[in-house]
């Protein structure tokens, strides 16, 4: 057995799952109740703000893309982070451009950027064209950035979300225009890229923490202090998991019931064995 | 201060130059005749010798799932297999399960049979291309004539010579998987259980292959167009896998050259200034 | 002559060929500036790629998962799913607007269900990896461990918690955690960097692939041998 | 193609549900909006707790699946089914830009009219292709749609695609350029590795190494004793530091990032499962 087809496998992932659940729930449900939790202020947001008021500047536009990301949790976070870019860049009335692969998140994005005009003040500034769905196609979005980036000279690029191999087209493009970039993403080995391109990079699950951060939501701060117990408890386990490991050996049945397919049943026999001899 | 406008020029050097020096770079280095000694790992040394271990009039199958976008990874491992079944004097039918694949395939083979006088239908076949390699393989598995019915050039089956006393794949001695994606899973899943096979993937899949060389379900394995190059030493020839190792290789010299060119420029930029 | 008349597109064949080669030149022209010429190719490619995509996903995908399976499993209950799909379209209407958002929530709700075998799939197994690193010699060992196998283990973990650390949110950082986080952060830099010399010939082999198609099938210039 | 029984069942099942489906509409607008929004936070909710249990109930030992398995297969390709028919909504969202474009003759409309061409020619083809390759609605394959087809797909689409991709070679090279500066710690770090591996993992590395005289052979020796000076030697090889870096000490990066990411994807899982997360839905 190679993967999880379910939580029999090894009730194991269960368990965790229900912990990582309880703790995000719990510390969802204190913050809701009025607790003021606290999260420290990312480099990245800096990075955003300074990028919204050098774009203001020039007066040109400003580009939204959420990558190839397939509808889901990081599209909903991608877009909760395009929502506030828009509200602020409202104000100045500096044009948009979200610019999607994907046809659910583009019908998502409409709602989210028309609501964002509203709860800025502007709903006349709003324009469904705005929003484009270039292709599903990886690189005919690409060749559709690629050339959108140049033709309009945007001033400043946010990438967030997923993304592939074609980040380095959107990032490098950006740069050749002199646009301000900023890109957050999850996809660890497109980090590189956008490192090297960008101005500011948002790595790994700081993606997460920006929207907690940007709309000081109880709901997201509550789950950040969660997903950081969550981490605490990962980080507990490797360390006593490698020195059990090494007490005991690596195969022993209590290593493989950590998160191993399957090994759930080998550790029920080693069980019983034990509390039948105890 | 002549000095001075020199460095910030090369620092600020216009990409375009940076582009036409490596299209120059690549062009030179496809034609440049250097032959660096390779380091051959185990699986391609395997790969190598689970050909070497057929005997003339065998029969193989090549499953050829790749086109144009993997055209440097793929077409060295192709061009050097059939390089090397040819020189065995091994049979050989080629399917794929993509039409482009199916083109490429079978013009490049047709190509390269010519240059060593093996004639397609009677030492070579091609079965054309079928969307579903699952039914493809299960079906061949039992009878290829009923599973393909015709070659590419709509010749039935059962009248090419290459095939005769050939009747499904548990007759075949061995598979090479010379593909871009997953198609291997199916040709280990669903093949007869005596058939061998060797794979030639891209160095993005070849990572997760390893498993299947730990547990000899695959009996070796050339990754990408690196790979390829590492056979073609053990075959003591030059073909494309050389050439295009020495171009990968040579752009990453000129990377690491205006890398440190640039920083360079950089230091003498500041000491100029200080 | 004979190499021009060959090269020439007069047939098929090499029509097709030329049509390649120009295509490849053209989405090449945007590394000099944008332009005309690029910008063709570009509506093209995107013209192309929606039209290309109509086949394989709605006759395939329709036809596979809803047709089929009511025709000859006769599975009724399939029959809703293509005009409940269809709320979808209502987006674009002020009043109906809201409709669609129960089949976006519907999806939504299927993948946040879903999130939870991809978590344990994707993520238990690795953690499995990582806690089973010894750090000395464990008592019943199969096989030879290496001292250098213990080291390796040693800065396995300790990389792995400073960059955890440095992905904690919920806390200021300071004292030894601002050290070990900061620790973090040069050690994940390390790892862009050997993933980005580790693209560089992936992505150099594309390249090539392009130029030896301009080479060797446009302008027949035969490179390799044997 | 309505010859058989079965297909008219097929045909009036859909109607009805289609009849159905859409005569829902009118009643459901009748709802307040925060009847809408509980609706919605329902339907959300079931759709979730269909999967999760699915995941989560105890399955029978012999056929590895429970009661909710056989149909969980069904309800994922009817996801497959939406999401085809969203991608017509973005398609649809393209054609009409571009239209708009063409009849008003906006600025570029010359580039719109290529667009939306291309597309009603490889449309045509594609889905004569789709069908004829299945064998549906009797359709065939003749001479045209071949040519055809190869022309648009093989030597059009395919290479576009393939020199699109490319085109990251050129863009690698250049932002390499710009950015390993030795400007600070961290771009140094960057820079440094990049170098090392780059050259480590082509057969130059191996030929520097072998040329300023490292060890080229790993032996049994070596392997039971790290710290002898041949052994120190061997692990300097380019194309070892090479994997090493790669291996040890990018591994545990990639891990500690990948919890980082698992973790948070799971909670936002949760959040939007139970309808917590404000502003999207």
């Amino acid at each position: 057995m190679g993967s999880y087809q379910h939580a029999q496998d090894n009730w194991f992932a269960a368990f965790i799952i229900v912990f990582i659940a309880a703790a995000v729930l719990i510390n969802i449900w204190r913050a809701r109740a009025g607790k003021q939790l606290y999260i420290r202020r990312i480099p990245g947001l800096d990075a955003i703000d300074e990028a919204i008021g050098r774009s203001t500047e020039l007066g040109r536009p400003v580009t939204m893309i959420p990558g190839l990301t397939a509808f889901g949790v990081e599209a909903v976070q991608a877009l909760t982070i395009f929502k506030y870019i828009t509200k602020q860049i409202a104000r100045f009335a500096t044009p948009m451009r979200l610019l999607t692969a994907n046809p659910t998140v583009y019908a998502v994005a409409q709602e989210a950027i028309s609501d964002a005009y509203n709860e800025a003040g502007r709903p006349d500034l709003y324009d469904p064209d705005s929003i484009r769905f270039l292709s599903s196609e990886q690189f005919a979005f690409a060749s559709g950035v690629a050339g959108l980036l140049q033709r309009e000279r945007v001033a400043a690029n946010f990438m967030f979300g997923i993304f592939f191999a074609e980040s380095l087209i959107f990032a490098e493009t950006g740069n050749i225009v002199g646009a301000v970039q900023i890109a957050g993403t999850v996809s660890f080995t497109q980090v590189p890229f956008f490192v090297a391109a960008c101005d500011y990079t948002i790595i790994g699950d700081e993606f997460y923490a920006t929207s907690a951060y940007i709309s000081r939501e109880p709901v997201l701060l509550g789950s950040m202090v969660g997903q950081d117990l969550a981490k605490l408890a990962f980080g507990s386990l490797v360390v006593g998991g490698a020195v059990l490991s090494t007490i005991l050996g690596p195969n022993h049945p209590v290593i493989q019931l950590l998160g191993k397919p399957g090994g759930w049943e080998p550790f029920m026999q080693w069980l019983s064995q034990v509390l039948g001899r105890g | 201060m002549e000095q001075r406008t020199l460095w910030s020029r090369m620092m600020a050097i216009d990409r375009r130059i940076l582009y036409l020096i490596l299209a120059v770079n690549i062009v030179g280095a496809l034609m440049a005749r250097v032959v660096l000694e390779p380091n051959i790992p185990p699986a391609v040394r395997s790969f190598y010798e689970t050909i070497e271990a057929l005997q003339p009039g065998d029969i193989v199958m090549v499953s050829s799932t790749w086109s144009a976008g993997t055209l440097a990874e793929n077409q060295p491992q192709f061009e050097a297999v059939l390089r090397h079944l040819m020189r065995k004097r091994l049979r050989f039918t080629i399917i794929s399960f993509t039409p482009p694949a199916r083109d490429i395939s079978h013009r490049l083979a047709r190509r390269l049979t010519r240059e060593q006088g093996y004639v397609e239908g009677k030492d070579w076949a091609h079965f054309g291309y079928t969307p579903d390699i699952v039914l493809a393989v299960k079906g061949m598995s039992e009878d290829i004539a009923q599973a393909v019915r015709q070659d590419v050039r709509r010749v039935p089956i059962q009248q090419l010579e290459v095939m005769r006393g050939i009747k499904s794949l548990k007759d075949y001695k061995l598979v090479v998987d010379i593909t871009p994606s997953d198609t291997l899973t199916a040709w280990i899943s669903f093949r007869p259980r005596d058939l061998k096979i060797i794979y030639c993937p891209t160095s993005v899949m070849a990572a997760e292959a390893y498993t299947f060389l730990d547990s000899k379900q695959i009996l070796g394995m050339i990754t990408g167009a690196k790979g390829a190059y590492e056979y073609e030493h053990l075959l003591g020839i030059v073909g494309l896998g050389t050439r295009f190792i020495n171009a990968i290789q040579f752009s990453h010299v000129l990377i690491i050259t205006f890398i440190l060119l640039g920083n360079f420029a950089m230091f003498m930029q500041r000491r100029s200034r200080s | 002559m004979d190499w021009l008349l060959a090269f020439l597109p007069l047939n098929f064949e090499r029509t097709s060929i030329w049509i390649g080669a120009i295509c490849t030149l053209a989405i090449y022209s945007i590394l000099y500036r944008e332009n005309p010429f690029y910008r063709l190719f570009e509506h093209m490619f995107v013209g192309l790629a929606a039209g290309y995509a109509l086949g394989p996903n709605l006759v395939d995908v329709i036809y596979r998962f809803w047709w089929e399976p009511i025709r000859q499993d006769g599975i009724w209950w399939l029959s809703f799913v293509v005009p409940f799909g269809m709320y979808l379209y209502f987006i674009y209407n002020e009043k109906y607007g809201w409709v669609s958002r129960i089949v976006i929530g519907a999806l939504i709700g299927a993948s946040a269900g879903l999130a939870f075998q991809a978590f344990s799939s994707r993520y238990l197994p690795q953690l499995q990896g990582a806690l089973s690193k010894v750090l000395w010699y464990p008592p019943n060992s199969t096989g030879e461990i290496y001292i250098s196998t213990i080291l390796n283990n040693w800065i396995f973990v300790v990389i792995l918690l400073a960059v955890l650390t440095y992905f904690t949110f919920s806390f200021e950082h300071r004292g030894a955690v601002k050290r070990t986080a900061t620790l973090g952060r040069w050690l994940l830099m390390i790892g862009l960097g050997a993933i980005f010399g580790n693209t560089v010939m992936a992505r150099m082999a594309l390249l090539i692939g392009r130029v030896y198609y301009l080479l060797d099938s446009w302008l027949m210039v035969r490179i390799g041998g044997g | 193609m309505f010859d058989t029984r079965e297909n008219i069942w097929a045909a009036f099942w859909m109607i009805g549900a289609a009849i159905l489906i859409f005569a829902l509409i009118p009643l459901l607008q009748t709802l307040p909006p925060r009847g809408r929004y509980l609706l919605i936070a329902f339907v959300t909710f079931i759709a979730g707790l269909f999967f999760a249990a699915e995941f989560f109930l105890p399955v029978d030992e012999k056929t590895g699946k429970n009661f909710l398995t056989d149909p969980f297969q069904r309800l994922q390709g009817s996801l497959q089914v939406i999401t085809a028919l969203s991608l017509g909504l973005g398609t649809y969202g393209l054609i009409r830009l571009h239209l708009r474009n063409a009849v008003q003759r906006r600025a570029q409309w010359g580039y719109s009219i290529v667009l939306l061409v291309s597309f009603v020619t490889m449309a045509f083809f594609s889905v004569w292709n789709t069908l004829a390759e299945k064998g549906l609605l009797g359709v065939q394959r003749t001479p045209l749609l071949e040519r055809a087809f190869t022309l648009l797909f093989d030597y059009t689409l395919v290479q576009l695609d393939a020199t699109m991709f490319s085109l990251i070679a050129f863009y690698i090279f250049s932002a390499a350029y710009r950015a390993f500066r030795i400007r600070s710690v961290e771009a140094s770090i960057l820079m440094f590795t990049a170098m090392i591996v780059m050259i480590g993992i082509v057969p130059l590395g191996k030929f520097i190494s072998d040329s300023i005289g490292l060890p080229i052979m790993m032996t049994d020796e070596m392997r039971t004793n790290p710290f002898a000076l041949e052994t120190i030697l061997y692990s300097l090889r380019l194309p070892e530091v090479a994997n090493w870096i790669l291996n040890v000490l990018n591994a545990p990066v990639q891990r500690a990032i990948e919890f980082g990411v698992g973790i948070g994807a799971l909670a936002m899982a949760i959040r939007l499962w139970l309808s917590l997360e404000r502003g999207i839905t």
